[in-house]
């Protein structure tokens, strides 16, 4: 099958991101009564997140006073399609990508620039005070992590000698990156839990700024802005899963399968952390991530360099 | 449709979206609009450039201004008198020369881009511009390479000496004076 | 076809940048003029590179440049902008009768 | 009915609540119900509960969230006074429709919810006109609202005034009112904040709307009323200290809450919820991983430092407490209470002063309490003035623990990043609602009648904000 032509390449990424978000809510409701060590009703668990939704498609979505509406609208379909972008370049079993293209991760790295500014311009467009200092956050947020995240991305290009997400999968047929350079996949997990403003880097959407970004949306407008925020999460997991954890290669199952555990896993790992660790403080993580996560960062680049010679 | 018209159809499209959007910077009353405008337009000409063949190019545009352009529009809303910068504003001086300026400027250059004759020798389509790039950079041009990464690193040290509160002859606010509000 | 099109298109955001950065008044926006005449240089290095020099090197290589040049306009202007605010308090030309220090 | 509206109606029930005059204890309740979910905008909410008794003040910022919520929504009233008249000012009449519930009756909501969404029961009409606050349209060659480029009010909002950022810029500093209903203070609290970005340059606190007026029912039942009442009444110690541990656990609940860590503070809510005597190891095992975790000590660790400087420095309010015992200073009223004597108690002492001393510190409290009320037996602890409550010393001639509190506030979040504001304020534990008594008169026990000496409706800030 040609994934590339136009209705396979929709179907394959909506279903990714669709899932994928689904995953994510279930894995969450299940984490968070885990945590709590509350009994786990599993009904409520695989259907809550489908009622969640469909309250929101039936509520009306509100205003506030002199919005910029257009952009208020632009900013989930940013992320949404940012997202979707970036599952288009990872393949998902051999020649089972949308786009491969040579420049994969290049893309990757403008895709998440683009999200800095979805996520800005969600809380700026609401033209209300606490959205606005959500959207501020992220933009201190983002620029921390965008460093590190660039550079492990690059590191893990390095053996592949190549760009493509595609190659970077098939050079980890003897060896993982995830055991090759150990510096990436954390450094890359608290990078891309950044990106998504999850769990102990949601300041953008915070409990203390009364939801931040997106506490003046609601019905669908909040539910496309939750979906999109978890597409982006799903993202990051399945190129974390091709970058790090050998993407597609497994033994005895079939490919797309292995991709779909390894992305699982990654998803499991993100959402848990979001329950298990508190906010971090923003200026203590800028700092860290400048004085920390770069130099970590960069060290894993010379020395994967330094292998790949 | 085959598939040059499609390509055809996304320069005009992403072309002249990149010039209407390049048009609404100045057009627009907010600030924050007038950032993410001048963003879209870099994003067309990162298109437009990608549909050229030049992807890594066109890519790392839309990285580099996406965070350039949040930068912009953050220290416009910081450092102006406008709350959030939704409020309106127009800011303009010699508005008349300047049009003059823009249509001359225009006019010469795509009068020269139109009347000009340029050899027809278009690239290799399926060419692999990306590893001809980076062979290039870190092989003849070298030199020019480390130039623009040594000129790069001048000017973080140059503008965090210049931003920073401490100069070197002590505080940098010594001797400063806020302008008289009404303009003269 | 495509060559003077592109072109036109450039010289457009030349124009367009010309005029912005001559008639704005606040700092930020007359960089962004300056970042569209840079933008219209840049699509139109990418055209020639990609159709009258045979995608030599070399004509990436120079939008490589302009990049370069756009980060340090960018860096520098910003730092302008902070120092002269410093001692000014002035984010607009016309606050700024006199540039000693 | 369609599939998904029969979807929706199976939803949690999305809550925003105002917590009202005595409410607090069923706010925090509503919190762990089965069924709901308490969130943190109204924008996301269905239901809007009032829990307690709304009070003049508390009414216009209620009918304001009222009309943010999203159609369809509804109204709940949870009365928690069932003696008295739970709404003697006829206030609750300002919303179009109030159904009434029974406090945690969850069934109510799950009915009424399911009514609201399924189209059987009308969603309810805004309680306010809806206006700008000010006319939008420019005046003036911008639109700003007057001549040349500075002057005027452009939009109807005031131009915001300049401060220097940490780097000493002048910048300009957005001016906020945040409260009496931000969910991440506490119920009550009205900040008036000059933001700079996401740092708090300029910190007042407004009118406390739980203010009693001639008139009025006197505020309550507090929180902590049982300490109150042990005033004037012999109370068991075992009591005094289950309670205790009770109100630590609770508080610690919310403050995890507010670190994004609902889950585990749930945990504890479910704990102090049914709390027993012989808990003991339970709340020994939970605090002692609690305060082991890296993440909480990140994020509160050299945030919101009070030490003895900063409150011996306030005049004529005493703060007490948790607070002062995180600060190093070892004052506890139990040190010189008869009805402890011979149980071997010492206060617990913390030195940093900070949010996370102030953490560690309760639930060092809490495992102690537990201790305590396990050796206490059946001791009777003697009414007499001086005793220790869970925010600090209760005495009849004092202000309650709160009010010395909420002056610290303008100099300890001034220079703040608003996340590490919210971390500081609920780190002090305050409940606002007893800071509106001047002084706890024995005679009238916990339901204490308190007039302020001058009433500011006038000049107050918030207060005149948010008269109906």
């Amino acid at each position: 099958m040609n994934w590339s032509s136009p209705l396979p390449a929709l179907l394959l990424v909506g279903a990714v991101l669709g899932l994928g978000a689904y995953a994510v809510a279930v894995l969450d409701g299940a984490a968070a009564l885990v945590t709590a060590r509350q009994r786990l009703p599993l009904g409520d668990i695989v259907i809550g997140p489908l009622r969640q939704a469909a309250l929101a498609a039936r509520t009306r979505r509100s205003t506030t006073e002199r919005p910029d509406l257009q952009a208020w609208a632009l900013a989930p379909a940013l992320l949404a399609g940012m997202a979707a972008g970036a599952v288009a370049t990872v393949p998902f079993g051999p020649d089972t990508a949308v786009a491969d293209v040579d420049d994969g991760i290049v893309a990757f790295g403008a895709v998440m620039a683009v999200v800095m500014v979805g996520v800005y311009l969600h809380g700026w467009s609401a033209n209300s005070p606490l959205p606005l200092v959500g959207g501020y956050r992220f933009i201190a947020l983002a620029l921390s992590y965008e460093m590190p995240l660039a550079l492990v991305l690059i590191a893990a290009a390095l053996p592949a000698e190549s760009l493509s997400v595609g190659a970077i999968v098939e050079s980890q047929y003897d060896l993982w990156n995830v055991v090759r350079q150990p510096l990436g996949l954390p450094l890359y997990l608290v990078a891309g839990t950044g990106l998504a403003f999850w769990g102990p880097l949601n300041g953008a959407d915070g409990a203390d700024l009364a939801g931040g970004t997106s506490a003046e949306v609601s019905g669908p407008a909040r539910l496309m802005w939750a979906l999109s925020r978890r597409f982006v999460l799903v993202a990051v997991a399945v190129m974390g899963a091709a970058v790090f954890l050998g993407g597609w290669q497994g033994p005895w199952l079939p490919a797309p399968l292995w991709m779909a555990l390894k992305t699982l896993a990654l998803l499991a790992v993100l959402v848990a952390a979001g329950h298990r660790l508190a906010r971090v403080r923003l200026e203590r993580f800028v700092v860290v991530a400048w004085v920390v996560f770069i130099p970590l960062a960069l060290v894993d680049v010379f020395v994967s360099g330094a292998l790949a010679l | 449709m085959s598939r040059g018209a499609l390509v055809d159809v996304a320069f005009w499209l992403f072309g002249g979206g990149s010039v209407v959007a390049a048009w609404l910077v100045f057009r627009t009353d907010s600030m924050v609009r007038a950032a993410y405008w001048l963003l879209a337009s870099f994003a067309g000409v990162g298109v437009v450039m990608v549909l050229l063949n030049a992807r890594f190019l066109g890519l790392v545009l839309v990285l580099m201004m996406a965070g350039e352009m949040t930068i912009m529009a953050v220290f416009m809303v910081m450092f102006m008198m406008n709350p959030a910068g939704l409020n309106p504003m127009t800011m303009v001086h010699q508005h008349r020369q300047a049009k003059i300026a823009g249509v001359v400027a225009f006019a010469g250059l795509a009068l020269v881009g139109v009347v000009a004759e340029f050899p027809d020798r278009p690239a290799d389509p399926d060419g692999e511009p990306t590893a001809e790039l980076g062979r290039e950079l870190l092989g003849d041009s070298m030199l020019l390479f480390e130039t623009a990464g040594v000129t790069l690193l001048a000017t973080m040290i140059g503008s965090i000496a210049i931003a920073s509160k401490r100069g070197r002859y002590g505080d940098a606010e010594d001797g400063s004076a806020p302008p008289p509000l009404a303009l003269s | 076809m495509r060559l003077p099109a592109l072109l036109v298109i450039s010289a457009a955001l030349f124009g367009l940048g010309v005029y912005g950065a001559l008639s704005q008044q606040t700092f930020v926006m007359i960089m962004m003029g300056l970042e569209l005449m840079l933008n219209g240089a840049m699509l139109a290095a990418v055209t020639f590179w990609a159709m009258t020099a045979g995608g030599a090197p070399k004509g990436q290589l120079l939008t490589v440049i302009v990049m370069t040049v756009m980060a340090v306009e960018a860096a520098l202007g910003f730092a302008l902008v902070i120092g002269i605010y410093r001692i000014r308090k002035a984010d607009m030309t016309e606050k700024l009768k006199r540039l000693r220090g | 009915m369609g599939v998904i509206a029969r979807l929706a109606e199976g939803a949690e029930v999305p809550l925003f609540l105002v917590v009202g005059a005595g409410g607090r204890l069923a706010a925090d309740d509503l919190h762990l119900q089965r069924g709901v979910r308490v969130v943190d905008t109204p924008r996301a909410a269905a239901l809007l509960v009032v829990v307690g008794r709304i009070t003049r003040a508390l009414l216009h910022p209620a009918l304001v969230v009222h009309d943010q919520l999203p159609l369809p929504r509804a109204t709940l009233w949870m009365p928690t006074d069932t003696e008295g008249d739970a709404d003697p000012g006829g206030l609750m009449a300002a919303f179009p429709a109030v159904t009434t519930a029974d406090v945690g009756n969850a069934d109510e909501f799950r009915t009424v919810f399911a009514d609201l969404v399924s189209g059987r029961r009308p969603s309810d009409p805004p309680a306010l006109p809806d206006m700008e606050p000010a006319h939008w349209r420019g005046v003036g060659p911008y639109g700003h609202g007057g001549a040349g480029m500075t002057g005027g009010v452009p939009f109807g909002r005031a131009l915001p005034s300049r401060a220097p950022d940490p780097d000493g810029l002048e910048l300009d500093q957005l001016p906020l009112q945040l409260g009496p209903l931000h969910p991440a203070l506490p119920p009550g609290l009205v900040l008036h904040v000059g933001l700079q970005g996401d740092v708090v340059r300029q910190v007042a606190v407004g009118t406390n709307p739980y203010q009693v007026w001639p008139g009025d029912p006197s505020p309550g039942p507090l929180d902590t009323a049982l300490f109150v009442d042990a005033l004037r009444a012999p109370t068991p110690v075992a009591d005094l200290e289950l309670a205790r541990a009770r109100h630590h656990l609770r508080w610690a609940a919310r403050a995890l809450r507010l670190q994004g860590l609902g889950a585990l503070g749930r945990r504890l809510a479910i704990l102090a919820r049914s709390l027993t005597a012989g808990d003991r190891g339970t709340v020994e095992s939970l605090s002692r991983r609690m305060t082991k975790r890296r993440s909480l000590a990140w994020a509160m660790a050299g945030v919101g430092v009070a030490d003895g400087e900063l409150l011996d420095g306030l005049e004529a309010r005493l703060v007490t407490g948790p607070v002062r015992r995180a600060a190093g200073q070892a004052e506890d009223a139990r040190d010189h209470d008869p009805a402890y004597e011979g149980l071997g108690f010492e206060p617990v002492v913390h030195r940093e002063a900070d949010a996370w001393a102030r953490f560690r510190q309760r639930l060092a409290e809490a495992t102690q309490a537990m201790d305590l009320a396990e050796r206490a037996g059946t001791r009777l602890r003697q009414p007499g003035p001086a005793l220790e409550g869970p925010r600090g010393t209760l005495h009849p001639d004092t202000a309650m623990p709160t009010t010395a509190l909420l002056e610290l506030l303008p100099d300890l979040l001034a220079g703040m990043e608003w996340g590490d504001a919210v971390t500081t304020v609920a780190s002090l534990d305050l409940d606002v609602e007893e800071a509106a008594l001047p002084t706890l008169t024995p005679a009238s026990g916990s339901r204490m009648v308190g007039i302020p000496a001058a009433p500011d409706y006038q000049n107050g800030g918030g207060g005149a904000k948010t008269r109906p």
